[in-house]
């Protein structure tokens, strides 16, 4: 978290950043509801996991807001989203709705999966967001796949794939650096460092260059850039530099972005308070919440007053609970949808789905 | 008075046992150490043996399994926690070659004894990248030994067993039993002072005279639950057959028991096509076909990946109606 | 005058029809384009069809077969070669998580036509890391289809078929068989103006009355040759039957030449512990029970990881006198 | 290659190093022994290969006979090898023998892996020699577990681990190199940079730092170094500085060493003078055939005279011929031993190996 202090240091330039000075008060504000959103979904969600409503994990984004609203906040029709499990605040920032994210944890037919994925596997490929995906760094090699494809389609278009920093060290990740740099892919990979993989210190999992973990792009020969998450101006601006030379050069970037998790690493974490001491989360959410230091500048900038602040709060608050609301009202799926969605050619009817046995259970 | 200690405890009291016996046993895995295991199997390992026993490792499970199998070459002992057993998929190369053919590559010049651990179950709502249950994929390759305790006093003993073998033993445990409790003797009530289950011996978990139902892992408490209101509302008998290890196979038992109750039903929380219940039914068939009243049939998952929404993997996965039913169908 | 190609012409035909036939298609691989094939399944086809549409990929498995299915997702159709399908078990996870999986999680909202080719034998003398036939295992996963041709006429239908899918389709061909003939037609000697075999369809390649030979790719040959050597030397007539795709399946025809015949044996080249053969066996004897004359037996390679020794491999993998000896012990 | 010029003129100053100062003449010659022996051993394989005496395939290491015996003759009790399928050299080195090897690659009974593993998996453990290993990379993981198991053991020795430049690009690898560095694994990771993964050149396979392939070891903070394959005693003062670091320090190092193959990729490969020129393969046969440039230093240093030469050459033949004589009158494995050496306890005939049923076909 050293070099996290060593960029803050930076600040203050990238507000006047020209992506940043683009920026009407409007986008502004609503990067700011974006954060509020995720926010108040999170909490909510957690409420009723805690009630007993959901299965499974519940991986919470809380304090990690603003790396993907600062980053999302660039994108065009082009640009692509994927991420890990840990992917509520991915989901909303590119336009899924509270209602459809909510019921998907409550297991439900209206859930965007129609309860099939849950909470580590959203998908809106409608929204260009195309996971979601459980495996550690499993979504590395899709995430180059889908640069490939915008490459060979000839659109002027981008992959940001997120993961963790304990993601890092999977064969996978690796594979796919080389493919990109070697290839020429418009992905960045963009590394959400929140200084642990579950209960494991960067400094217990990664063997790295002094400079940090984004560094390991040197091996290929890489562009790399490492930001300070509590800084949406900063990230943006880093953001963008990758972005233009995916759009312009169709080059890929391995961005490091430094920010934290105040929750446990799933709900289930008993040991959330035990391999980092309650100083250390403390002083995060005291002195680090990306969303109150964004709320701060928006104040401080006269984009926003503290009432209209207090309002889009409530509205984002009534937003979720209104989706808690909605999932616990919808169905769930009948059982006989566990078996749609399995092929493609079965869903649709054609010849190729009616010929053979595609199932072999009675 | 008997003792009756979780599944979980058991394995942990089983690898702390180990840890005491070979001084060349070394547990390895992703938060199995400072934190406890994710699962708690575990617990209390790191503090008691310290960091050259127990050590967490990194996201890079090709690389500390294959690291493990180098190891195990030169006499070291690894027992390798997998979190979840379907994070097997990304070590899967070194799982099935490295582990599994060396021996036999070099002529039987040298072998390796490793355990690759974990939970291999779906039913937790984890979705479909987190509930592989790859039993008969490894069962497949020769050279490879497949565990699937039931109960805590299978999961004390087996895992005892898999450390102390000479071979690859990739051992299945499942999440939703590492809280149940069944007895499991003190050591020293037992008479070699130790409680050893051997590899390649079936339990007859309940003795019944009109069908058998055979499974492994937690499906065995799933055909126990049939067997009783099998037993209390429709008079019928079933005889419930625990594999325990999948590979090696106790097939004498499953066939004295088929040839008994001349019916059988294979019950697994797998996914039918080439299942382990496919090459059991198989099995029965070719060996003890005369002795057959009706075809060998099979419970399964359904043939869709796992699902989430809780209350659907519920109806997925094989439960105790599905086996009753399947059961009246040929009784 | 018919014409006869090779397995090898075949396929690239049906490559080179489908690069033609859509501009989605690509074909990536080791050694693909510039190299011709490493077996020279893609001759030809990097000269014709340029970098774009035909591409070498470093030794990446896991790395550019998912790459294939992310792209795939967007439209792409992915032609991706596996120089054996030995090295799938580096892209493990790829293969059974992202591209099986997804469509699943995401409750239908994507799909992943790719297609995932190469030689899945033993019977070349490379030694057991080289000489996996995992069908069984990539069948046992819901979402995917797995289809294994045993003639040119199959391969060159197959191919174009699994590429306009629009599920993953893993196609596993023989080097073996690369360079044997069969006879395939002319497009233009074609109604439709093109060669299609579709997938779910079993093909019966000999018809006969007293025993089922039920088999898939090089396995088929070998019954094809036992069949004939049954006929002239035992009078025995054998139906033999080729599944051509192994998931989906089709049943019908297997159960109906069963019912003719009332014995069957599968022959396979895998190992045996839950084969394709077990799933087979159980099917039958679960759906025809009553039809059957004689347990439902199976061939397989012999028990061990694949062996080196040429003179020895040839009787690790079998052979017609095996299936012939099967044959005569319930004939 | 550039950088093999470059190191190359380095050339002279290695000879006067300390560890090859401390070089017999019989240790000299003992080098140069060994590599006529591969060569000799190699060129009367491929005869019996392309004579149908063999199935499979069969890797040439002709060319770079100079990076197995200069690196292996460093090692002492406790110091390991393993490598890829390419592994003719290596096993000869170690002091297998070539009867042995030859009957192996015959298929016969009497092969160092009973005609089980083939050209690409020889296996010497009472040489710690563990292999010969077919999956590219699959070996890099096992390389950092024999050096933990000799850590763990206590003992002051390392493992020196083999692959190819192709074999850079798997993520196997690079989970190794994390853990290696992590926790301080005495494993040396060795490229054979012979330029071509098959008909691959290094530039169309690896996007790699601009120093070269080696050069990845940056990425966790590794020691690394580049050597001219063709100078054993560059190879030997360059490695034993890594292998001082193992054993001293307990840290691996990753070193690049460029050599070149002069065959095939195997001898199927039918395209060896399509990716690359006949003009290319015959500048390195003629000016950078490490046996010859080592000939001409011993014959320089008047450590041999081209008579010894000629006799050791005759010697060398001769042995590999007779090799090939008793792998020809070698029995055949018998069918029966087909089922052996699957599992330790079934060849042991132990109550576990006897305990159900470990074999499934009739
Ligand atoms: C291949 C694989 N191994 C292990 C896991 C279990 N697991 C899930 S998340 C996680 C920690 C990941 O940490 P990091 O990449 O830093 O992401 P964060 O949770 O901090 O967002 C682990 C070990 C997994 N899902 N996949
Ligand atoms: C995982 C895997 N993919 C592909 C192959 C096929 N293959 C064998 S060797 C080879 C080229 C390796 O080149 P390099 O690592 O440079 O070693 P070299 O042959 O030059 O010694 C390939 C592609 C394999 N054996 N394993
Ligand atoms: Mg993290
Ligand atoms: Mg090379």
């Amino acid at each position: 978290m050293a070099q996290k202090k060593k960029t803050a240091a930076k600040k203050t330039s990238f507000a006047t950043d020209p992506i940043n000075k683009k920026l009407t008060k409007a986008d502004k504000v609503e990067m700011l509801r974006k954060m509020l959103r995720i926010r108040r979904f999170e909490q909510e969600s957690l409420r009723h996991y805690v009630g007993g409503k959901m299965g499974g994990f519940l991986h919470l984004y809380i304090g990690q807001e603003s790396v993907c609203v600062g980053t999302i906040s660039l994108l065009g029709d082009d640009d692509h989203v994927i991420t890990a499990y840990r992917d509520h605040g991915h989901a909303l920032t590119v336009g899924m709705n509270m209602n459809e994210c909510m019921a998907e944890l409550f297991g439900k037919q209206t859930g965007c999966s129609k309860g099939k994925g849950g909470s580590m596997h959203y998908f809106a490929p409608d929204k260009n967001y195309w996971g979601g995906h459980g495996i550690v760094a499993g979504q590395t090699p899709l995430g180059a796949g889908i640069a490939y494809a915008l490459k060979y389609q000839g659109k002027k278009g981008c992959c940001l794939c997120y993961m963790g920093d304990g993601a890092i060290n999977q064969g996978a990740f690796h594979e796919s650096l080389n493919l990109a740099e070697l290839w020429d892919l418009p992905v960045i990979y963009i590394i959400e460092n929140n200084g642990y993989s579950m209960g494991t210190s960067q400094a217990r999992s990664s063997a790295h260059p002094p400079e940090g973990l984004a560094a390991r792009a040197k091996g290929y020969d890489m562009a790399w850039d490492q930001v300070n998450g509590e800084d949406i101006y900063e990230i943006r601006a880093k953001t963008q530099k990758a972005i233009d030379r995916a759009h312009n050069e169709s080059k890929p970037t391995l961005l490091e972005i430094a920010t934290y998790r105040w929750e446990g690493h799933s709900v289930a974490d008993a040991n959330k308070e035990k391999y980092r001491t309650k100083a250390e989360i403390e002083k995060y959410k005291n002195e680090h919440d990306p969303l109150r230091l964004w709320t701060q500048t928006l104040i401080k900038e006269k984009v926003i007053t503290q009432a209209d602040f207090d309002k889009m709060n409530k509205e984002a608050a009534a937003e979720a609970k209104a989706s808690a609301e909605f999932a616990e009202k919808s169905p769930f799926p009948d059982e006989s949808e566990i078996m749609d969605d399995v092929y493609w050619e079965v869903d649709n009817n054609t010849e190729s789905g009616r010929t053979g046995r595609h199932f072999f259970h009675d | 008075m008997p003792r009756e200690i979780t599944y979980r405890q058991a394995l942990n009291e089983g690898l702390d046992e180990e840890l005491a016996h070979d001084d060349n046993v070394v547990i390895i895995g992703e938060e199995v150490a400072e934190y406890n295991g994710a699962y708690k199997v575990t617990e209390g390992l790191w503090d008691k043996w310290g960091d050259k026993r127990v050590v967490d490792a990194p996201i890079s499970e090709a690389g500390f399994i294959g690291m493990g199998i180098g190891a195990s070459m030169l006499g070291i002992r690894p027992v390798m926690e997998l979190m979840f057993y379907s994070f097997a998929y990304v070590a899967f190369d070194q799982m099935m070659n490295n582990a599994a053919t060396c021996r036999y590559m070099s002529g039987g010049l040298l072998n390796c004894p490793i355990v690759v651990r974990g939970p291999a179950n779906g039913g937790t709502n984890v979705g479909a990248t987190h509930s592989h249950t790859p039993e008969n994929i490894f069962a497949n390759m020769p050279g490879l030994k497949v565990v699937s305790p039931a109960t805590a006093y299978d999961a004390k003993g087996l895992i005892k067993t898999a450390i102390r073998d000479n071979d690859p033993v990739y051992f299945m445990e499942s999440t939703i039993l590492y809280g149940e409790t069944s007895e499991v003797p003190e050591n020293d009530e037992l008479e070699s002072g130790e409680l050893i289950v051997p590899m390649g011996v079936a339990d007859v978990k309940r003795e019944g005279t009109d069908i058998s139902l055979i499974a492994h892992g937690g499906a065995v408490i799933t055909c126990l639950k049939a067997a009783e209101q099998l037993a209390a509302e429709h008079g019928i008998e079933a005889e419930v057959i625990d594999l325990r290890s999948i590979r090696p196979l106790d097939e004498a038992t499953i066939l004295e028991s088929v040839v008994k109750t001349n019916r059988a039903i294979y019950v697994e929380e797998n996914k039918p096509f080439c299942g382990v219940g496919a090459q059991i039914a198989s099995m029965i068939q070719e060996k003890v076909f005369d002795s057959l009243d009706a075809p060998v049939l099979r419970v399964t998952s359904q043939d869709s990946p796992a699902l989430y929404s809780p209350p659907l993997e519920k109806l997925q996965i094989p439960y105790p109606e599905v086996v009753i039913n399947k059961a009246l169908s040929i009784c």
